[in-house]
């Protein structure tokens, strides 16, 4: 039922683990499934030089996790935050269709991640200003 | 390949597909007719019905043929409803029953029936009391199955039989899963009713059948040519039905052995399991389950992708039930049992059968480690606590 | 032995069961399960969809498998009346169906649904008209069947369906005979559902299929594990689906082959049997009917005598319809073109398949004429005229 993407990045996903000082951490869990997925960023300059992930879910939830995180390196947080589930599925070249909500989790996980990158950022030039 | 999902279904076995082979070219004929070639046909087709008759200990007079499982269950089912259904609307069934059970007293439910859910212990066992105690003077059928599909566990269905007999309720049970698994009578198990499936003991798919005890009466579910006594009309599947009656022949000569060899390699594999994987736990009965079955789940881990790359081994093993493979709801079974939706989401069923070797469990006891140290390097809910 | 009751079921072709082989015990997988032997089971189902999809010019999403005809006709007709039933109760079908479809309009006339019976002129033949007629604003369904089992009159779907189409009222075909003998298409046909079973062309027993057109909604009969769209839940029988497709395919490329060569042996065989025995009679139609069926009458002649003697001669035929072979009623399809109940009792229904040769025909005359002689000779009906 997947296709071989899918599979190559389940089985040698890329990217796995945590970053202790990352600038940026997002947790999203699926209301359909219960699954579970943590992303990690660092941010230079406004581009994401380093991404990981931890996830506990189904073969297209790694997958995509996975998937999300080669497509974000490199990225603006602007180009980042565009991406949507949609564009996630069609880099793995398809999702069964009860598995479509899978790559919510993933863009959903980006988006909270580079959510509260911005809100440390905000917190860090309103310590700034203050002093 | 090493396959372990034999509760899902299992290999037609070398002996039965022989069996039934001369049935699709050479004595094809329709066993409901006149000449020689239809009743070729119609005597294999008696011969299969002794068969299966008797590995539950039943007589041949008691058994129709069905398409499967799912319909045995419905025509027990729907059939025990609509010829009762003056003399009351209450069916009691249980909480870990097959969707094939569930999903058709929910039909019911749907159509002015009353279904009691009793729920089952921590290790997946129903009481027989509970049973008792949900009964009113309205309870037309008590529904239970003997064993459990995901946990294998093996339910009291001779105590529960005796009440129904005693109190005149007709009981059916599901004996899908354990039909040439464990010793079934159903003298002894005190049942009316007793659905079994083809596939599930190595013969063929799409041929399963209901025993009904003598002077049970059941309205049809299907109409058409009268045949199987007006209770399962419809041109007879003659192969199908000689590869049951096989199965079943095979099944019944080979159980205390096979039972035996099962038992002592579940219970090794068990062993291992939970010794050699932290946070590892079995779910069902420790003892009071099926041979082939065994049931785990390993905090921190999600079931499906566990499967995935137990099959990039060569393990063929299964989450739980087949039908739900697809779905992304948690195990009703497990839920029943009292997991949390996260744990009922990690589970893992190993399934043995009669091909399986030592030499395979020790590889999948191994492959199991692997897999479940790959899977919590990645995972958010183990990361937490293991460093 | 020469078989020439192929309307009853036929055999398997080799190449069928070639096809239908690895399912059995190599790739056995449950096709619903997420490994890779699961995987193959279920590549193998989606392509003999597409098969018998492609024989009735149908998309293989229109298509759900069955355990065979009669459970088609139970899903397409109560499936219909369940759903429908607070838009209307009434049900139009004709006095020449199947069992299959005759006792389940019977048992819904029992359960608060009207049915009319559209009758059949004498040579068995539906006038479109008559069921324009029948129709009320309370009709729901529509069920004419293709092509009958006894007499092999071939109906005027099309005309029928544009008709059903025109009012907004579902429509049925019971095409269980037609499959794979003459063209048949859907859209042509302008049915909403169209029943076909799998051993009426060489495809192994127990299993069928249901055209259900995009956009019509069914209540299912069985309730189970969800398979087939939730409309025929069951564990798929993998190696019977494949057959299915197999059996599909080759049907429709010899098709055309097939018809020619069957109907010039049908007709050879009723010209010489009506030219060589006295009142001797054809039933149904001349031409309007299926290449390989023939239906004859012989005065003062009983039908089952007729088939035994056969038999002893190597020859396969039968009475009409293989359930009713051991009922005492005499055909309600003879009954419905006319005849007196001692001619329905008389009849010899010979359905020829690709296996027959010009021989065999040759052999069957003659034999016909011995058998219709001796039968005569102790015939109180006969004696009293012939000499
Ligand atoms: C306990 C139980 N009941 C019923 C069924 C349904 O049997 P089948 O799939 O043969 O219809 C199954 C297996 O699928 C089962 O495990
Ligand atoms: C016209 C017709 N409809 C339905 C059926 C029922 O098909 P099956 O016996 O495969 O259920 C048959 C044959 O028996 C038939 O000839
Ligand atoms: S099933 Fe929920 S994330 Fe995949
Ligand atoms: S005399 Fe034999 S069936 Fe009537």
């Amino acid at each position: 039922m997947y296709t071989e993407k899918v599979m190559d990045h389940f089985q040698n996903p890329r990217n796995v683990g945590e970053i202790k000082d990352a600038d940026g951490v997002g947790t999203e869990g699926n209301p359909v499934c219960g699954d579970l997925m943590t992303i990690y960023i660092k941010v230079e300059d406004n581009i994401i030089t380093d991404i990981k992930f931890k996830t506990f879910g189904c073969g297209a939830a790694i997958a995509t996790s996975s998937m999300i995180t080669e497509m974000a390196i490199g990225k603006t947080i602007e180009e980042a935050l565009k991406i949507t589930r949609k564009d996630v599925a069609d880099e793995l070249e398809g999702l069964p269709p009860v598995k479509m909500h899978c790559s919510n989790l993933a863009a959903d996980a980006l988006k909270a991640a580079i959510a509260d990158y911005k809100m440390k950022q905000a917190e860090e030039e309103k310590a700034k200003a203050e002093t | 390949m090493i396959y372990m999902d034999h509760s899902a279904t299992a290999p037609v076995d070398p002996a039965v597909f022989e069996a039934m082979k001369p049935y699709f070219i050479d004595s094809f004929g329709n066993a409901s007719t006149l000449y020689s070639l239809g009743r070729e046909g119609r005597r294999a087709m008696e011969s299969a019905r002794k068969q299966v008759a008797s590995i539950i200990n039943a007589d041949p007079k008691e058994i129709i043929f069905t398409s499967g499982g799912t319909e045995s269950d419905n025509i027990a089912i729907k059939g025990t409803a609509y010829r009762l259904k003056n003399k009351g609307n209450h069916i009691i069934t249980s909480n870990i029953e097959h969707p094939a059970v569930t999903e058709t007293c929910k039909y019911l439910a749907k159509h002015g029936f009353d279904v009691t859910y009793v729920p089952v212990d921590n290790d997946g066992i129903i009481k027989a009391s509970d049973v008792e105690d949900a009964i009113t003077d309205k309870t037309i059928l008590i529904t239970i199955m003997h064993a459990n599909n995901e946990i294998g566990t093996i339910q009291p269905i001779a105590e529960i039989g005796q009440i129904a007999h005693e109190k005149g309720i007709y009981f059916h049970t599901d004996a899908v899963q354990s039909v040439g698994k464990i010793p079934v009578d159903v003298n002894e198990l005190n049942v009316d009713m007793l659905s079994l499936s083809s596939h599930k003991l190595y013969g063929p798919k799409g041929i399963g059948a209901l025993y009904i005890k003598k002077g049970v009466r059941l309205e049809p579910i299907l109409h058409g040519g009268g045949h199987e006594r007006g209770l399962r009309p419809g041109t007879e599947n003659v192969p199908g039905i000689v590869g049951l009656g096989k199965a079943c022949e095979i099944s019944q000569e080979n159980l205390e052995k096979e039972m035996q060899e099962l038992t002592r390699l579940r219970d090794k594999l068990i062993k291992a399991v939970l010794e050699e994987n932290e946070e590892a736990y079995l779910n069902g009965h420790p003892t009071q389950r099926l041979p082939g079955n065994v049931n785990f789940r390993f905090t921190g881990i999600e079931g499906e992708s566990l499967i995935l790359h137990l099959d990039s081994k060569g393990i063929a093993a299964s989450t739980g039930s087949a039908c739900s493979s697809t779905k992304l709801e948690p195990s009703q079974v497990l839920m029943a049992i009292g997991l949390k939706e996260v744990e009922a989401h990690g589970s893992l069923r190993i399934s043995l059968g009669r091909d399986n070797t030592e030499e395979q469990i020790d590889y999948v006891i191994k492959s199991i480690k692997e897999v479940v140290d790959i899977l919590r390097k990645m995972s958010p809910l183990w990361c937490s606590k293991g460093e």
